[in-house]
């Protein structure tokens, strides 16, 4: 039944599952797809960090089995569009992306969330400083507009392996550090280096920065490749608090099947990306563990 | 409601309706509250337990995707008995159906172990997931072996007066012969089927995608190969057979319980539509209806294979 | 066409690639003829045919779908030796590849016999189809049980020269120690895996959907579980090992390989796609030049499953 | 990949496998649909009764399986659209049927066809009687097309169980069979009953007509429910040729597999209704063999 309407999926009844419009597909650049849902579950209750998981077939054929993605899909809140809109920016890679960013506008997606801790915002913060690598940035545009509002400062450092592989324009200007001005202008003082151009990694922009940097109010939220994460624990260790978000496969994203642990630090067993996560503060995992 | 009856008994366990949810999917119950309404359906069967803590397979990865099925390798992580009777059950036992508790070991003593504990409990039965390594033969399962199931069957009815059901696996030459053995030992019935052994490779990295090298298959692919082993178990023995494999439907739960299925059980499901153990119930409730059925069981085994064979 | 080695060898039979359609998709090879350049593949392996001519299973209905797969039950319908020799294989071989017979019986005589008379042709191997009855033990397939098929092998061994190869089935317990059975009783290679037993039910009509009642699942969905036995059997025997089951594209016959597959056959994905053996064919070349891999040979059984448990 | 163009399958060298263009798509009443393939090879070889074999997913996906609709699909050729233009009309039951009826204009379908034998013209025919019940009617454009530009005489009897179970429009006048417009058009002289309104069963119609026929020059073809060619079988037996086209489920479609086999008459096995069908002469059926 194609392009069926609003029927509520499955008569669950937590506020957390909705069919969900989608109000708005575009195509960005990098393969990426950018998807404005109509979701006020969510829009209401999310914090910047958490994430919805996305049946990408449509709500009204949950009752024939796909022969792919058939399971659900995670993917971060990217933006919120008040009053109820949420947007999520997603890499088109596998089969479910491509699926996703092939529906039309005005049909519905079946959405549970918003699922996982965010990143915790506490009450001495006064600066985040972003680092945020390749997809990585996806939550980033949610994470400035949650921190900006509450913190004297928000620096994000962003980096890609190529200025092609970002969904958004950079703007490099002599003798100024490149930056997103996308980003920059929900509030953030925005740096930006791509391997290939400026031949650095995110994780030295925070190095250099780092003794600038207060331990007491300021603190490091970092979102993107493992690398970059294991690395930036390594800087960071014992010196300033820092919250990562990580990535696992899934199944239920609810923190029951255990599909997506993580090795906790201290061998406390394992964490669960999907509800224990996707952030956690980077002295509760495991680096040695943590594969690669 | 008025309606067909949907009861089913399962040894003294009265269920109200013959949908339940699987072992390990939905964990210790709790993570999926408010998705649906589980204590609609007839039981819910949680996550195995062992009698100590277990870490489970390695991570990155523990579940894979291939044609409608997924393998998982979550090797039996869970918090152990004592932290389970703590923690989890008091909390599943908030569901206002049957719950029970499925429980694994290596020797038949852990299995009794268990049983003899949640004996004390609530649980309106104890699940044998004899699925799992047997030390004694070297790692294979008590499942694929009919004597080592039956011990483990009569280690448990010894210690434990609570319903027992054995889960059968797949992975065996004559799952029948394993049935009977269960039942001979004193099981009240049989569920199945447990996952397919299976591998999924990594082509471009050239390795195997789970970190534990192999694991199961659910989901809809295997409901064809589901469907007949129940069929097998429910000519062969007289206790109930809780049928799982793939149900993503009502006509595939239906599949089942024509097969020999008194009750069925919806498991990787969840994963796509939490609420698929209430949308197969009422896809049931609806095709007694229509079939001008009064109750659910005048279905159960109802099919049979003719004699000729070509 | 330069470029990577693809050659493989399963005893005396060369193939210039790995890539083979499995038996029984394919009738006797000229049915297909013209949907695709056939004589670029491996081999073809034809439709099982037996000593006498097969009626088969009752028609009405023979081939049902499910979830990424379909069973078949289509029961060894042939037209017995004679005629195949008359007719089918002249015609078949006009594909300027290998053509391999596959044979079935229900005594290890029958299958001999075949043997026999194949070895007077221009056959490049004959593939033992052991997952067939064996009357001697009330018709338990050959296959689930090492000494039975070592049996056939035995006597089919006995009876012709050409390679042998040992078809085997996953309904078994232990499908390594039947591969090992083969190899010691002289097959020259293993091919797996035949279909999983499996069941449809017309839930409306209330009544097998298959007229023979039950049947073999193919297609997608088994493709992990077929894997995961090629891994076990390429870890058990020194003989190639042909994997199948589900394979669909490149990436799939790169499992196979990947996890011990000299060469692999495609089949039930010629329903859809009768090209699809050259599909896979060229995806394979692409990778092994994209991974800047010589032969493919390299590849073979090249993933291996970590010794930690949980 | 969406809306993609017209890459030739898999290679494939024989001319009876093509990719389609569909350039129509129209629904019809009683869960019709039809479609315009633009198809030369099947255009130009095609007789009436064969059939084309439908792969109902995009042809630049047949490298992913799907979870359903994993064998092709079996349709009549119902009309041809010179000069290469191919319809099919399909009831929407199952799941095939429904993929390939929201195929929007313009895409393309992998097909394989003609296959099968079609109805036989012999020489001395002067007279050909078509009886086609239910979706039976699928073919019976192109029967008549074919029909009429070589014959003397076509009559078409037509049954349904209610008017509203046709794709076609039902024209009652007072004192005259019902008929139907557009297939009397085509050059058919045309009875019409259904079992709702008229109380009769197309074979009834056949029944009545019968002493009126020549069995030299004069032949039945049907198509239609099974019982209601088990029915003509017995009626015409001994006295009139009479071709029937058969159902039953395929997998290959090109005689390979022998699944949908039906049972020969004469103790002579079976025959596939792919290949030496789906048309036969009724005399090469077992008719008490063969399931209802
Ligand atoms: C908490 C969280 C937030 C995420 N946020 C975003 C986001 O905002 N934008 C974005 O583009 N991507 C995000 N991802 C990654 C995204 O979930 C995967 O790219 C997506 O699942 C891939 O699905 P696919 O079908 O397109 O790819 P396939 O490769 O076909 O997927 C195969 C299987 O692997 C899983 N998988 C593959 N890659 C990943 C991955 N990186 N992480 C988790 N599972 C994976 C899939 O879910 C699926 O089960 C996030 C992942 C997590 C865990
Ligand atoms: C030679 C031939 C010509 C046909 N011509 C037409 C036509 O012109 N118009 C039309 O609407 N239908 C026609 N049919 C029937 C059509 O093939 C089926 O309706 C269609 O295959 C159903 O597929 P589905 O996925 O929609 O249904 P599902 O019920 O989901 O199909 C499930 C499986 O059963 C098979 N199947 C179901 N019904 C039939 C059937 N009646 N015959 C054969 N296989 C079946 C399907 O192919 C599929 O493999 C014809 C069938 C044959 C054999
Ligand atoms: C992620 C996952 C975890 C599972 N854990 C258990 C378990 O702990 N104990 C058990 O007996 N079965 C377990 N199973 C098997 C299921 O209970 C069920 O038997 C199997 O998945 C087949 O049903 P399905 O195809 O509907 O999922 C698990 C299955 C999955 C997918
Ligand atoms: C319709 C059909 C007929 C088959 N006939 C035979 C056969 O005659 N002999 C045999 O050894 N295998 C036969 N098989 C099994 C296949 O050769 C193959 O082992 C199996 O289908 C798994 O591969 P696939 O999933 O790629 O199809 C048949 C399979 C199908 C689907
Ligand atoms: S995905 Fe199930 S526990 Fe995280
Ligand atoms: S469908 Fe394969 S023989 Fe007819």
């Amino acid at each position: 039944m194609p392009g069926s309407q609003g029927r509520k999926p499955g008569g669950g009844t937590d506020a957390r599952r909705a069919s969900a419009e989608v109000l708005g597909s575009e195509r960005l650049p990098g393969d990426h797809q950018r998807l404005l849902l109509k979701a006020p579950q969510v829009a209401r209750q999310a914090a910047p960090g958490q994430f919805v998981h996305i049946w990408c077939h449509p709500p009204d054929e949950i009752g024939r089995p796909p022969g792919s993605a058939l399971l659900r899909r995670p993917y971060s809140i990217s933006r919120l569009r008040p009053p109820d809109g949420v947007e999520i920016l997603l890499r088109v890679r596998g089969i479910g992306g491509r699926i996703l960013s092939q529906i039309p506008k005005g049909r519905l997606l079946d959405v549970i969330g918003p699922l996982g801790n965010g990143f915790r915002i506490r009450q001495s913060m006064r600066t985040a400083v972003i680092v945020a690598g390749g997809i990585g940035l996806a939550p980033v545009p949610f994470m400035i507009q949650a921190l900006s509002s509450r913190l004297a400062r928000v620096v994000l450092l962003a980096g890609a392996a190529s200025d092609g592989k970002l969904p958004y324009r950079v703007e490099r200007e002599p003798d100024k550090p490149a930056s997103l001005p996308v980003l920059a202008s929900l509030g953030a003082e925005v740096e930006f280096v791509s391997e290939t151009v400026e031949g650095t990694l995110v994780s030295d922009l925070l190095e250099q920065r780092l003794d600038a940097l207060d331990p007491d109010s300021d603190e490091v939220m970092a979102i993107g490749p493992r690398a970059m994460l294991k690395r930036l624990a390594a800087i960071t260790e014992g010196r300033f608090s820092l919250q990562v978000s990580l990535e696992e496969r899934m199944a239920c994203g609810l923190g029951a099947c255990r599909s997506c642990v993580v090795p906790a630090a201290n061998g406390a067993g394992y964490k669960t990306v999907c509800r224990d996560g996707p952030v956690f503060y980077a002295h509760e995992v495991d680096w040695e563990r943590l594969q690669p | 409601m008025s309606g067909p009856d949907l009861s089913v008994k399962i040894g003294a366990m009265a269920m109200n309706n013959p949908v339940m949810v699987a072992s390990g999917i939905f964990g210790y119950g709790d993570e999926f509250r408010g998705l649906a309404d589980y204590g609609e359906l007839g039981a819910l069967v949680l996550k195995t337990i062992t009698r100590e803590p277990r870490l489970g397979n390695p991570p990155a990865c523990r579940t894979a995707e291939t044609p409608a099925g997924i393998v998982n390798a979550i090797g039996l992580e869970n918090v152990g008995l004592d932290a389970f009777l703590a923690e989890k059950l008091p909390a599943a036992m908030e569901y206002e159906t049957n719950i029970v508790a499925s429980i694994a070991g290596e020797t038949p003593e852990e299995f009794a172990d268990c049983a003899r504990a949640l004996d004390q409990t609530e649980v309106a039965a104890i699940e044998l997931n004899i699925s799992c390594p047997n030390v004694k033969k070297g790692g294979m399962a008590f499942g694929v072996d009919p004597e080592a199931s039956a011990e483990v069957v009569a280690a448990v009815r010894a210690a434990a007066a609570k319903p027992i059901v054995a889960k059968l696996t797949p992975n065996v030459t004559d799952i029948s012969s394993v049935a009977v053995a269960c039942e001979t030992a004193g099981a009240d019935g049989v569920s199945l089927t447990n996952t397919f052994s299976a591998m999924v490779v990594d082509v471009e990295r050239r390795c195997p995608l789970l970190a534990a090298g192999m694991g199961g298959l659910s989901g809809p692919a295997i409901r064809p190969a589901a469907v007949y082993r129940v069929y097998q178990v429910a000519q062969a023995v007289a206790i109930p057979v809780v049928g799982m494999g793939g149900i993503w439907n009502a006509n595939d739960a239906l599949e089942f319980i024509l097969a020999g299925a008194s009750a069925v059980a919806v498991g990787t499901v969840l994963y796509a539509d939490p609420a698929a153990g209430n949308r197969v119930l009422a896809g049931i409730r609806e095709y007694l209806d229509r079939h001008g059925l009064a109750k659910v069981s005048e279905l159960v085994g109802s099919v049979s294979i003719p004699h000729t064979s070509g």
